[in-house]
C-alpha cells in the first residue's frame, strides 16, 4: 500500500494512490526505443488527426513564439512537445568516427568527440554520420508535478495510471506548466487552457491502442502495461550491448530515480540532454514539505515581527 | 525505403532484428542511411559502375552461384562472332548507328539461331528509329535451341563475355567513379557474397533513385544480373524489389494508360500498310514460354472490348486499335503541345505544372491548348498556371493572352469509391466506399464512364467509319443510384468470362477463337469464382507469411515470381531455410502458387515442335522468357546495349572514365530553346554550373504534393522548400545555414532556405572534389506551403528504352540570397547560359 | 442537495479514499463519459492507403455519412495495423475544407474562374473531344500506313487512379484513337 | 525561426561553460568544465506562461495585503486609528488587487472559480486560494466597515481573523514559484520564502508610514522586513549555486540591484524619519515607504524575472542535474 501522501520515490501503483480501487486496470505506458525510430513523424500525425489537435505554424514564416516554418534543426520543424503538439520527433545530426575505428563512447558529452574533423577538411573515411532520431511525449511520471501542482484538479491521475488534463475543468491558471521537469505541458495560445498527451484516455476505454503508436511503423513506439515494457525494455538493452552498441541506455525507467520512473520510457542512444531532455529530473513536489516548512516559519516571522512592531510604549 | 515507404520499412527493421544486414547506397545520408549498417555515399548517376564493380567482384572471385548461372541464366549462351562489346569499341556495342542514334540489336543475338532475332527487326514496316518504341514483350523470340557450352568456358559463352565487359569495373575504378572508398567497397562486396548462395539471400529494393536516368533500365538490369550470379532470384529473401510511389503506379502499367501498351503488356501496334492479327501476334508473341499465347491474350482484350462486334472475320476489329508512328510519350506530346499540335489534354489526378521536369515547357505546352481538363481533389498547379504561374511573374505569359479553356471537376477521394490499387508487389486489393462523394466531387470511373456514355450516345447514329470503334464499344456496366457505375462490374470484365458468361479462373482458359474475353490477361483470376478475390481479407496473423487470402497478386495470387528458381534443376529445394516451391513428384508444391505449370515435372524436355507453355522445360524456371533463362546478357528487347554499361548522366561535372564514349550513346535529346542542356564537362562553359543536384522526396510529403500540400500536418512537418548542401560546399559558396539560396541551371533558378548538413558530404573524383546538393521535389505555387519545383531546373533527356527522364543527377550552381524575381529573372538565366556558351548555340 | 455536495470534488476528498485530489476525487463529467469516436461510427470500411504503393490497410470509420477517423487496418499482413506521416494524414486529406467540391470554369482569356454546372460541363467536353477528334484526325501517313489515330487529344493520368478507371480510360481512348496516353509511371 | 546560432543542421551544440577558458590557451584548469549539451540551444523546461504585471503584482500585493492585515489589526487593538484605517484600506485593496491581477492572468479567467473546486495541500495555489478566498472576504469585510464607519465590533474579529491569515499570504507565494521546476525558484525554496517575508514586511510596513497618527510599528516593521529581504537575498544568491547567475545577469540582476539599492535607502529613510518631527519627518516616512514599495515590487519582479530566464536558458537544467548524475556515478 502506498502512503497516501507519496511526493517522491518509488510508487507501485500510482492510480491506487489516486484513490482508484482495487482492481483497476494496470498501469500502462510508451517504450519509445530510438534505435530502431526512422524519424519519420507517423506519431507526430496521428496523434493530431486522432486528437484534432491544430497545426502550430503552418506557412508563418519566423513569427515570435513556437518554431514557425523551417527551423533549420535538421528536420525537426516542431521544435517540442507543445500545446497542440503531443509527440515531437526530435533529430540530431552527429558526426562521429568512423564505426571502424577504435570504439570510443560516443555517451560521454564530457570531451571533444575523438577524431572529429573540422568542417573543410578532408573527412573521406575519418568519421560518419550519426543521425540520431527520437519521438517524445509526455512521461507520464510516477510523481507527476503538474498535477499535485494543479489548483483546480484539472490534471489527474486516471485508472490506467497515466496523467490527464481535463479540458472541461482547466482554467488556464498555467501553474502545470513550469512545474514540469520535462517541459511538456503548455498552453494554447488563442485557448488559455494546458494541453499535453493524454494517452489517448478515450482510445483506452475503448481498449486500443494510442494513436502514436498505433501507426508507429517500426514498434519504435510500443504501448502496453509498464511491467511488460520494462522487461521488454531490459531485454532489448541487453540485445544492444551484446551488439556492441554500448551507448544504448534506458531513460525513465527506473522507480528509484526523481520522479518515480515514467510512464513514458525511452531507450536511447546518447545523452537525455542530446535530445532535449533534463539528464536527471526530480519531481519539484519531492521538496514540498520542507517548503511548506520554511514558509510556514518565514510566515512566523512575519507574523513575530509585526507583533514585536507593536511592542513598547508609543511616540 | 525509410524516407519514402516507411510502412515497407517495418520489415526491413524486423529484418535488421534478426540479424540481416542493411546497406543504404545514396547520394545522401537519408532516414534509410541513420538505421542502416552501412550508408555507401555514391556520386549521383554512377550506380552502374558500383554495381558492375560488384559484378566484377563476383565473376573475378568465383563468388556466382555457378549451378544457378549454369542452369537458370543464359551464362552458357553463345554469342555471335560478330558481337562486339564496349571492351573493343570504346564503350559502344556493335550495330550503334550514329546518324539515328539507335542500335541495330541483331549481332547481340546468341550464335546457331535459325530465325533472325527480335521481332522489330524482322518487321520491316516499322522504321527504325521507331524500334525503340517496341516494348518486346516476350524478348527474342527463339526457333530453336541456341548453342551453348555448359562448362562456360567458352570465350564466346555470355558468362565469358560478361567477365571481359566487367573486366575494368575495379574496385579502384569504383573509387575512382563513384567515390565510394576501395575499403567501404570491399564490406560491401564481401555482405553480399557472404549472404547469397544455397542457404542465404539477399534483395535489391530500388526506387526512382534508380529508374530517373538515361540509362535507368540498365541501372535494374545491372541488379538483375548481380542477383541472377548470386542466386538471388526466384527465391524466398531475395530479388530486386520496386519501391513504387503511387498506390496504384503499379496498376497503372499493367492496365496502362501509356502509349506504348496494351493491357498485360502487349505492345500497341505500330503504323503498318498490311499489318493484320496474325502478323502482329506473330511479330510480338514468342514461340515458347507464357508470351506464346500472346494470340489467346489479344483476342480476348478485343473481345472485351468490342464485345460481339469482335468476329474472326473482321480480326476481332484488330483494325479499331489506332497505330503508333514513335515516341508519343508525355514528354514528346508536350512539345508537340508547346508547339500548337495537340488542341486537347485531360489531367487526371496528375501536376505537370509542377511535378514534370522541366516544368517550364510543360506550362508553355499547357498554355497553348485550345481545351485542359483537370480532375484532383485540390486546386493544383496545372489547374491555375493561367492566374499564378511563374510565367506570369516573369512576364512571359499574360493571362489574358492564353486562350487554353480549362474545365476544373472535383475528383472523388479514394474512400468515397470502390475499386483496386495493385501495389508495388503486384497485390490488387480492393478499397470499399466509405462515403459519398461531397458536391460535384465524382469518381474518375464515373466520368469515363459518363462521357463514354455520353459521346456513343452523341456518334450513335453516325455512319462515319472513324466512329466504329465508338459505336462498337462495349460500355454496358450498372450504375447505382448516384450514376456511380459498379466497379466491381469493370473488375470483372478486366478479369474475363468464357463463352457462357461465367467468370474465368485464369489466364490459362484464355483462347484465341474468340470464346472468351479478358481486359487485362495478367489479371485473368482475380475473379475467379465469381469472387472479388482482391477484397478477400483474411486477417494476417491467420495466415503464413505469403497471407495467400489478403487481395490478389497478379500472376494467379502469386507471390515470388519465378519461384521455380527457388528448388535446384532436379526439384529440390536448394537449401532447406530457403524453401519456398518444390516438386514432391507428383506435382509443384509449397506455400506459394508455383510459377511453373504445376504438373511438368523437372525432368520434362519439351518436343522440339512444342511451342509457348509447353515448350517450357522442366528445368526453366523463367517462364515468361523465351528461352526460360535470366539472361545475363540481353540479346534483345533493350535498346542501348545487351549489357549494362557505366555511362555518366545526360549532365554531369565529370567525363567518363571507363570508355571515350561519355553518356548512354541511345538516350533520348532533345535539342531545343526551351530545353538546353549544359555544356559536357571540360568545356569551357561547364564552369558555369560546376556542382551536381539530385531530386530527393521526404517522408512528410507525396510527389509534386497534390496529396500533401493540403494538409496542415504534413505541412507544418516540411513547411519550406529547401536546399541540403555540405559545410565544405556551404564555405565555398558563403551559404547561411537557415539562409536563402538559389539553384541555378539553364532551365531556371530556384530558391529554397540552406539547410547546412554534415548529413551531406562531399566526394572525391581524383583529385576533383564533387559537391552534391540535395534537392527536395514536392513544393508549388500553391497549398499550405509553397516554394519553387524542383523540376523548373530540369532539362528532358529520357532512357530509350521507356522513355523516362533523368531527375537525379544533373549539374547546377548555387548562390546565396532569393532568386532574382519578375523579368529580371528570365535576363539573369539568359546571362548565365550565355557564360556558358549556350545561348548563341542554341537561338 | 447531497447530489450537488457531492458533486464538489472537495467533498469527496473528505469522504472518499482520494484525500489529496488526484484523481477519483477530482474527476469530472467530461472525463467519466469520454468515448473514443470510432466506438460511435455507423460503420467501418476497409480500404487502402491511397498514397505510395506499399499498400498499407486502412479502417475508414464513417458516422452520418462522413468520414470521421482513418486508421492503419491491423488485419493487413502488408502493414499490420501502421501507417506513415502521409497515410496517418488520409482524413484531413477527405475531409479538408480547402477541398474543391465545384466545378470551376475558366474561359479562354478569361481572368477568373467562374461556375459551372456539371451536367453542362459533361456535355462542353464531349463537344470539344468530338470536335478536336474529327479536326485532327489521321488515317494514313504520307507513306499510306495505317494510323487510324487522333494525336490531337492527349492524357496524362496520376498513378493514385484504381485499376478499373485505368481500364475504361484506355479502353475509351483507344476506341477514340487518342494515342497520346500517359501516366504517372512515366513519370 | 531561422537558428543563427548553428553554423550547420547538426544537433547538440556543446558549450563551453566560462568562455574563455578553453584548452587553447594554455592555461591549466584545475577542474575540466563539464561540457553543456543541449537540443539546439532549446530551454528542456517550458518558460512559466504567467504574463508581467501580472503575477509579479500579485506576488507584491499578497505580501503588501498579507502584513496591512496584522498591522491594522494591531493598531485597532492598541488604538491607532490612522493606521489601522489605512492597513484595513491596503489589506483589502491589496488582496482585491491581487485576485483581480490572477484571475486576469489566467487563460480561462471565467472559470476562476474552478481554483476553490478542490483542496489540494500539494499545490501552493490550491492552498494560496483558499488562504486568499476568505482572507479577501474578511479583510473587504472589515476594509467595508471601515470606509462606512459601521459594526467596529464586527470589523474587529474580522480584522483580526484577516490578520491572522496574513502572515500565510506572505510566504505562500514563495512556495509558489518554488514549487515548479524552474531552476532560480526551485534551488532557491529554502530562502524564497524569507525573501519574499522579508519584502512583504517592507512593503506593508512602508505603506503604514502613509499612514496619520503614530506609524511607529509600521516603521519598526519596514526596517526589519528590508533587513530580512536583504539578508534573505544575500543568502539566496550565496547558497543555490549555479543558478544564482541568474539572479545576478540579465535583466533580473539589473532590476535586483535597483530593488536593493531602493530597499536600503527605503530602510534607511524610513529609519531616519522616526528622528525627524512633524511634516518632514511625516513625508520622510512617506517618500521611504513608497520606495520600499517600490522596492518591493521590483524584488518580486527580479525575482520572477531570474525564473523566466533560467528558464529560457537550458544550461541551468543541465548543468546542474549532470553535475548531480556526475557526482551520484563517481561517489
Amino acid at each position: 500500500m502506498n502512503p497516501v501522501n507519496s511526493l517522491s520515490g518509488p510508487l507501485a501503483d500510482p492510480a491506487a494512490d489516486a484513490g482508484y480501487a482495487a482492481g483497476h486496470p494496470p498501469r500502462v505506458g510508451f517504450f519509445t526505443d530510438t534505435s530502431v525510430c526512422i524519424g519519420c513523424k507517423a506519431c507526430e500525425v496521428a496523434c493530431k488527426e486522432w486528437n484534432a489537435l491544430p497545426a502550430d505554424g503552418v506557412g508563418d514564416h519566423g513569427a515570435a513564439g513556437d518554431v514557425l516554418g523551417l527551423t533549420g534543426m535538421s528536420y525537426d520543424n516542431t521544435g517540442g512537445l507543445g500545446a497542440s503538439t503531443y509527440r515531437h520527433v526530435a533529430f540530431v545530426e552527429q558526426r562521429v568516427p568512423a564505426r571502424d575505428s577504435a570504439p570510443v563512447d560516443l555517451g560521454m558529452p564530457s570531451t571533444d568527440l575523438p577524431g572529429a574533423v573540422q568542417p573543410g577538411a578532408d573527412r573521406e573515411d575519418a568519421t560518419e554520420v550519426r543521425w540520431l532520431m527520437s519521438s517524445d511525449v509526455c512521461k507520464h511520471c510516477a510523481h507527476a508535478a503538474c498535477l499535485d501542482v494543479c489548483p483546480t484538479g484539472s490534471l489527474i491521475r486516471t485508472e490506467h495510471g497515466t496523467v490527464l488534463v481535463q479540458e472541461d475543468i482547466c482554467n488556464g491558471c498555467g501553474y502545470c506548466i513550469p512545474a514540469c521537469p520535462y517541459g511538456v505541458i503548455d498552453q494554447r495560445q488563442g485557448d488559455g487552457r494546458a494541453f499535453k498527451c493524454t494517452m489517448c484516455q478515450d482510445r483506452l476505454g475503448a481498449g486500443l491502442a494510442p494513436a502514436c503508436a498505433t501507426a508507429c511503423p517500426t514498434e519504435s513506439i510500443r504501448f502496453g502495461p509498464l511491467d511488460e515494457l520494462r522487461e521488454r525494455a531490459d531485454a532489448r538493452l541487453a540485445e544492444l550491448h551484446d551488439r556492441g552498441v554500448g551507448e544504448a541506455r534506458l531513460y525513465g525507467r527506473d522507480p528509484d530515480d526523481g520522479v518515480g520512473g515514467d510512464g513514458a520510457f525511452f531507450l536511447l542512444l546518447d545523452e537525455p540532454e542530446v535530445y532535449g531532455l533534463p539528464p536527471d529530473p526530480v519531481v519539484t513536489t519531492r521538496d514540498l514539505p520542507s517548503m511548506w516548512r520554511h514558509a510556514a516559519g518565514a510566515a512566523l516571522a512575519v507574523a513575530g515581527a509585526v507583533a514585536a512592531a507593536f511592542l513598547g510604549g508609543r511616540r | 525505403m525509410a524516407e519514402a515507404h516507411p510502412v515497407g520499412f517495418q520489415w526491413v527493421m524486423e529484418a535488421k532484428r534478426r540479424g540481416a544486414t542493411v546497406i543504404h547506397v545514396d547520394p545522401r545520408f537519408t532516414r534509410t542511411s541513420a538505421v542502416a549498417d552501412l550508408h555507401v555515399p555514391i556520386r549521383a548517376g554512377t550506380d552502374i559502375a558500383f554495381l558492375g564493380g560488384l559484378i566484377h567482384h563476383v565473376l573475378e572471385t568465383g563468388a556466382y552461384f555457378e549451378e544457378y548461372v549454369r542452369a537458370y541464366t543464359n551464362g552458357p549462351m553463345l554469342l555471335r562472332e560478330d558481337f562486339a562489346d564496349t571492351e573493343d569499341l570504346d564503350g559502344l556495342f556493335s550495330g550503334f548507328d550514329p546518324e539515328t542514334g539507335s542500335y541495330d540489336t541483331e549481332t547481340w543475338q546468341y550464335a546457331g539461331m535459325t530465325a533472325t532475332s527480335s521481332a522489330g527487326d524482322r518487321d520491316l514496316d516499322v522504321h527504325e528509329a521507331e524500334r525503340g518504341q517496341m516494348p518486346g514483350s516476350g524478348g527474342a523470340p527463339i526457333a530453336t535451341d541456341p548453342d551453348r557450352d555448359d562448362t562456360m568456358q567458352d570465350p564466346r559463352c555470355v558468362l565469358q563475355v560478361l567477365r571481359r565487359h566487367y573486366a575494368r569495373y575495379t574496385p579502384e575504378k569504383v573509387h575512382e567513379i563513384c567515390g565510394i572508398p576501395v575499403e567501404t567497397f570491399r564490406r560491401v562486396a564481401d555482405a553480399l557474397v557472404e549472404n547469397s548462395g544455397r542457404e542465404r539471400t539477399s534483395a535489391f529494393a530500388y526506387a526512382v533513385g534508380w529508374t530517373h536516368h538515361t540509362v535507368g533500365v540498365q541501372y535494374i538490369r545491372a541488379a538483375s544480373v548481380l542477383q541472377a550470379l548470386l542466386g538471388n532470384i526466384g527465391r524466398p529473401g531475395g530479388g530486386i524489389l520496386a519501391l513504387r510511389g503511387h498506390a496504384s503506379i503499379q496498376g497503372s502499367t499493367d492496365i496502362p494508360t501509356l502509349f506504348d501498351l496494351l493491357p498485360g503488356y502487349i505492345p500497341m501496334p505500330h503504323a503498318h500498310r498490311d499489318q493484320d492479327l496474325a502478323t502482329f501476334i506473330e511479330a510480338n508473341g514468342g514461340t515458347k514460354g507464357f508470351w506464346g499465347d500472346l494470340d489467346a491474350y489479344v483476342v480476348s482484350l478485343l473481345k472485351a472490348w468490342f464485345g460481339d462486334a469482335a468476329t474472326p472475320e473482321n480480326d476481332f476489329c484488330f483494325d479499331h486499335l489506332p497505330r503508333l508512328t514513335g515516341d508519343h510519350s508525355s514528354f514528346r506530346t508536350v512539345m508537340d503541345q508547346a508547339e500548337g499540335k495537340v488542341p486537347g489534354y485531360f489531367v487526371i489526378g496528375e501536376n505537370p505544372a509542377v511535378g514534370t521536369a522541366n516544368a517550364r515547357m510543360q506550362r508553355h505546352g499547357l498554355a497553348q491548348l485550345e481545351w485542359l481538363v483537370v480532375r484532383d481533389l485540390n486546386m493544383i498547379e496545372t489547374a491555375t498556371f493561367w492566374k499564378n504561374g511563374p510565367e506570369i511573374a516573369t512576364g512571359e505569359m499574360r493571362t489574358e493572352d492564353i486562350g487554353t479553356e480549362i474545365f476544373f471537376l472535383p475528383a472523388a477521394a479514394h474512400t468515397e469509391k470502390d475499386g483496386t490499387f495493385t501495389n508495388t508487389q503486384r497485390l490488387l486489393q480492393w478499397h470499399h466506399k466509405a462515403a459519398e462523394p461531397p458536391g460535384d466531387c465524382r469518381s474518375d470511373l464515373w466520368f469515363y464512364y459518363e462521357l463514354g456514355r455520353r459521346l456513343k450516345a452523341r456518334v450513335a447514329g453516325s455512319d462515319d467509319p472513324r466512329d466504329r470503334p465508338l459505336q462498337d464499344l462495349t460500355w454496358d456496366y450498372p450504375v447505382d443510384g448516384t450514376g456511380e457505375p459498379s466497379a466491381d462490374a469493370v473488375l470483372r470484365e478486366i478479369n474475363g468470362v468464357d463463352g457462357e458468361g461465367k467468370a474465368l479462373p485464369g489466364y490459362t482458359a484464355l483462347k484465341a477463337d474468340g470464346s472468351t474475353s479478358s481486359g487485362c490477361w495478367i489479371y485473368c483470376g482475380v475473379y475467379a469464382d465469381e469472387v472479388n478475390q482482391s477484397a478477400r481479407r483474411r486477417p494476417g496473423a491467420e495466415q503464413d507469411l505469403l497471407a495467400p487470402e489478403w487481395g490478389w497478386a497478379w500472376p494467379m495470387n502469386r507471390r515470388v515470381l519465378y519461384n521455380r528458381a527457388s528448388a535446384d534443376p532436379d526439384g529440390r529445394p536448394w537449401s532447406e531455410r530457403k524453401k519456398l516451391t518444390w516438386w514432391d513428384g507428383e506435382r509443384w508444391a509449397g506455400p506459394d502458387v508455383p510459377d511453373f505449370p504445376v504438373d511438368v515435372p523437372p525432368d520434362y524436355v519439351p518436343p522440339r515442335d512444342a511451342r509457348a507453355a509447353k515448350a517450357i522445360g522442366g528445368a526453366e524456371p523463367f517462364v515468361m522468357q523465351s528461352d526460360g533463362r535470366a539472361w545475363l546478357h540481353a540479346p534483345a528487347g533493350l535498346a542501348d546495349g545487351p549489357m549494362p554499361t557505366h555511362y555518366e548522366p545526360e549532365e554531369s561535372p565529370v567525363g567518363n572514365a571507363l570508355y571515350g564514349q561519355r553518356a548512354n550513346p541511345a538516350r533520348q535529346r532533345f535539342e531545343r530553346a526551351d530545353n538546353p542542356y549544359h555544356p559536357e564537362p571540360g568545356t569551357p562553359g561547364a564552369a558555369v554550373y560546376p556542382y551536381v543536384f539530385t531530386t530527393f522526396r521526404v517522408t512528410e510529403h507525396h510527389t509534386a504534393g497534390g496529396m500533401s500540400r493540403w494538409t496542415p500536418h504534413l505541412n507544418e512537418l516540411q513547411p519550406e522548400m529547401f536546399l541540403e548542401v555540405s559545410p565544405e560546399l556551404a564555405a565555398e559558396r558563403g551559404l547561411t545555414h537557415g539562409g536563402w539560396a538559389h539553384v541555378v541551371t539553364a532551365r531556371s533558378a530556384i530558391e529554397g532556405r540552406v539547410l547546412v548538413t554534415e548529413r551531406a558530404k562531399p566526394l572525391r573524383h581524383g583529385d576533383r572534389v564533387i559537391h552534391q546538393i540535395g534537392v527536395p521535389w514536392h513544393w508549388g505555387p500553391n497549398g499550405l506551403s509553397t516554394g519553387d519545383a524542383a523540376n523548373e531546373l530540369l532539362g528532358v533527356s529520357l532512357d530509350p528504352n521507356v522513355h523516362i527522364m533523368e531527375t537525379k543527377a544533373a549539374t547546377c550552381d548555387i548562390r546565396p540570397g532569393r532568386r532574382p524575381r519578375g523579368p529580371e529573372l528570365v535576363t539573369y538565366l539568359a546571362d548565365r547560359r550565355r557564360q556558358a556558351g549556350l545561348e548563341e548555340e542554341q537561338r | 442537495m447531497r447530489t450537488w455536495i457531492e458533486g464538489w470534488p472537495v467533498y469527496r476528498q473528505l469522504t472518499g479514499p482520494d484525500k489529496l485530489g488526484r484523481g477519483t476525487a477530482s474527476r469530472s463529467d467530461r472525463t467519466e463519459s469520454l468515448r473514443a469516436r470510432t466506438q460511435d461510427a455507423d460503420r467501418v470500411t476497409q480500404s487502402i492507403c491511397p498514397f505510395c504503393a506499399v499498400g498499407c490497410g486502412q479502417r475508414v470509420f464513417t458516422r452520418g455519412g462522413r468520414v470521421v477517423q482513418v486508421e492503419g487496418d491491423p488485419d493487413s499482413p502488408i502493414s499490420r495495423g501502421r501507417l506513415c506521416p502521409k497515410g496517418s494524414s488520409t482524413l484531413s486529406l477527405v475531409t479538408a475544407p480547402e477541398r474543391v467540391t465545384t466545378v470551376r470554369y475558366r474561359r479562354p482569356h478569361g481572368t477568373e474562374w467562374e461556375d459551372l454546372d456539371l451536367d453542362t460541363a459533361l456535355d462542353m467536353i464531349v463537344d470539344r473531344v468530338l470536335t478536336t477528334r474529327r479536326r485532327t484526325w489521321q488515317e494514313t501517313d504520307d507513306e499510306g500506313r495505317h494510323l487510324r489515330r487522333t494525336t490531337g487529344i492527349a492524357s496524362l493520368g496520376g498513378a493514385t487512379l484504381d485499376n478499373e478507371e485505368n481500364y475504361l480510360m484506355k479502353k475509351l481512348y483507344t476506341a477514340l484513337g487518342a494515342v497520346q496516353i500517359e501516366n504517372q509511371a512515366r513519370i | 525561426m531561422s537558428a543563427p546560432e548553428h553554423r550547420t543542421a547538426t544537433g547538440a551544440p556543446r558549450r563551453r561553460h566560462g568562455g574563455g577558458r578553453g584548452k587553447g590557451r594554455g592555461e591549466r584548469l584545475m577542474v575540466p568544465e563539464a561540457e553543456f549539451t543541449s537540443y539546439y540551444g532549446r530551454p528542456i523546461i517550458k518558460p512559466p506562461v504567467w504574463k508581467v504585471p501580472d503575477v509579479p503584482a500579485y506576488l507584491y500585493l499578497g505580501g503588501l495585503a498579507g502584513v496591512s492585515a496584522p498591522l491594522a489589526a494591531l493598531a485597532d487593538l492598541t488604538g491607532r486609528p490612522g493606521l489601522r484605517r489605512l492597513g484595513r484600506i491596503a489589506a483589502a485593496g491589496g488582496a482585491t488587487a491581487s485576485v483581480g491581477f490572477l484571475v486576469h492572468d489566467l487563460g480561462r479567467p471565467t472559470r476562476f472559480l474552478h481554483m476553490l473546486r478542490v483542496l489540494k495541500v500539494t499545490s501552493p495555489l490550491s492552498v494560496g486560494s483558499w488562504i486568499l478566498a476568505p482572507f479577501g472576504a474578511l479583510s473587504g469585510a472589515t476594509a467595508a466597515a471601515e470606509v462606512l464607519g459601521v459594526t467596529p465590533r464586527l470589523a474587529r474579529a474580522s480584522g483580526l481573523a484577516a490578520g491572522a491569515l496574513g502572515p500565510a499570504l506572505t510566504t505562500y507565494t514563495a512556495v509558489l514559484v518554488a514549487d515548479t521546476a524552474v531552476p532560480a525558484w526551485h534551488e532557491g525554496f529554502r530562502e524564497l520564502p524569507f525573501v519574499f517575508a522579508g519584502s512583504a514586511l517592507a512593503s506593508g510596513g512602508g505603506a503604514g508610514l502613509l499612514a496619520p497618527g503614530d506609524v511607529t510599528p509600521a516603521r519598526r516593521v519596514a526596517v526589519a522586513g528590508a533587513a530580512l529581504e536583504l539578508a534573505a537575498t544575500a543568502v539566496l544568491e550565496r547558497r543555490i549555486g549555479f543558478a544564482a547567475k541568474a539572479y545576478r545577469t540579465g535583466r533580473a540582476g539589473t532590476v535586483l540591484r535597483a530593488a536593493r539599492a531602493g530597499t536600503v535607502a527605503g530602510a534607511l529613510g524610513a529609519l531616519a524619519s522616526g528622528f525627524l518631527r512633524g511634516r518632514r519627518g511625516r513625508a520622510l516616512g512617506a517618500v521611504s515607504g513608497l520606495l520600499l514599495n517600490a522596492a518591493s515590487a521590483a524584488t518580486r519582479y527580479g525575482v520572477f524575472e531570474a525564473g523566466m530566464a533560467s528558464a529560457r536558458d537550458p544550461e541551468y537544467t543541465v548543468r546542474p542535474q549532470r553535475e548531480r548524475l556526475e557526482a551520484r556515478r563517481s561517489g
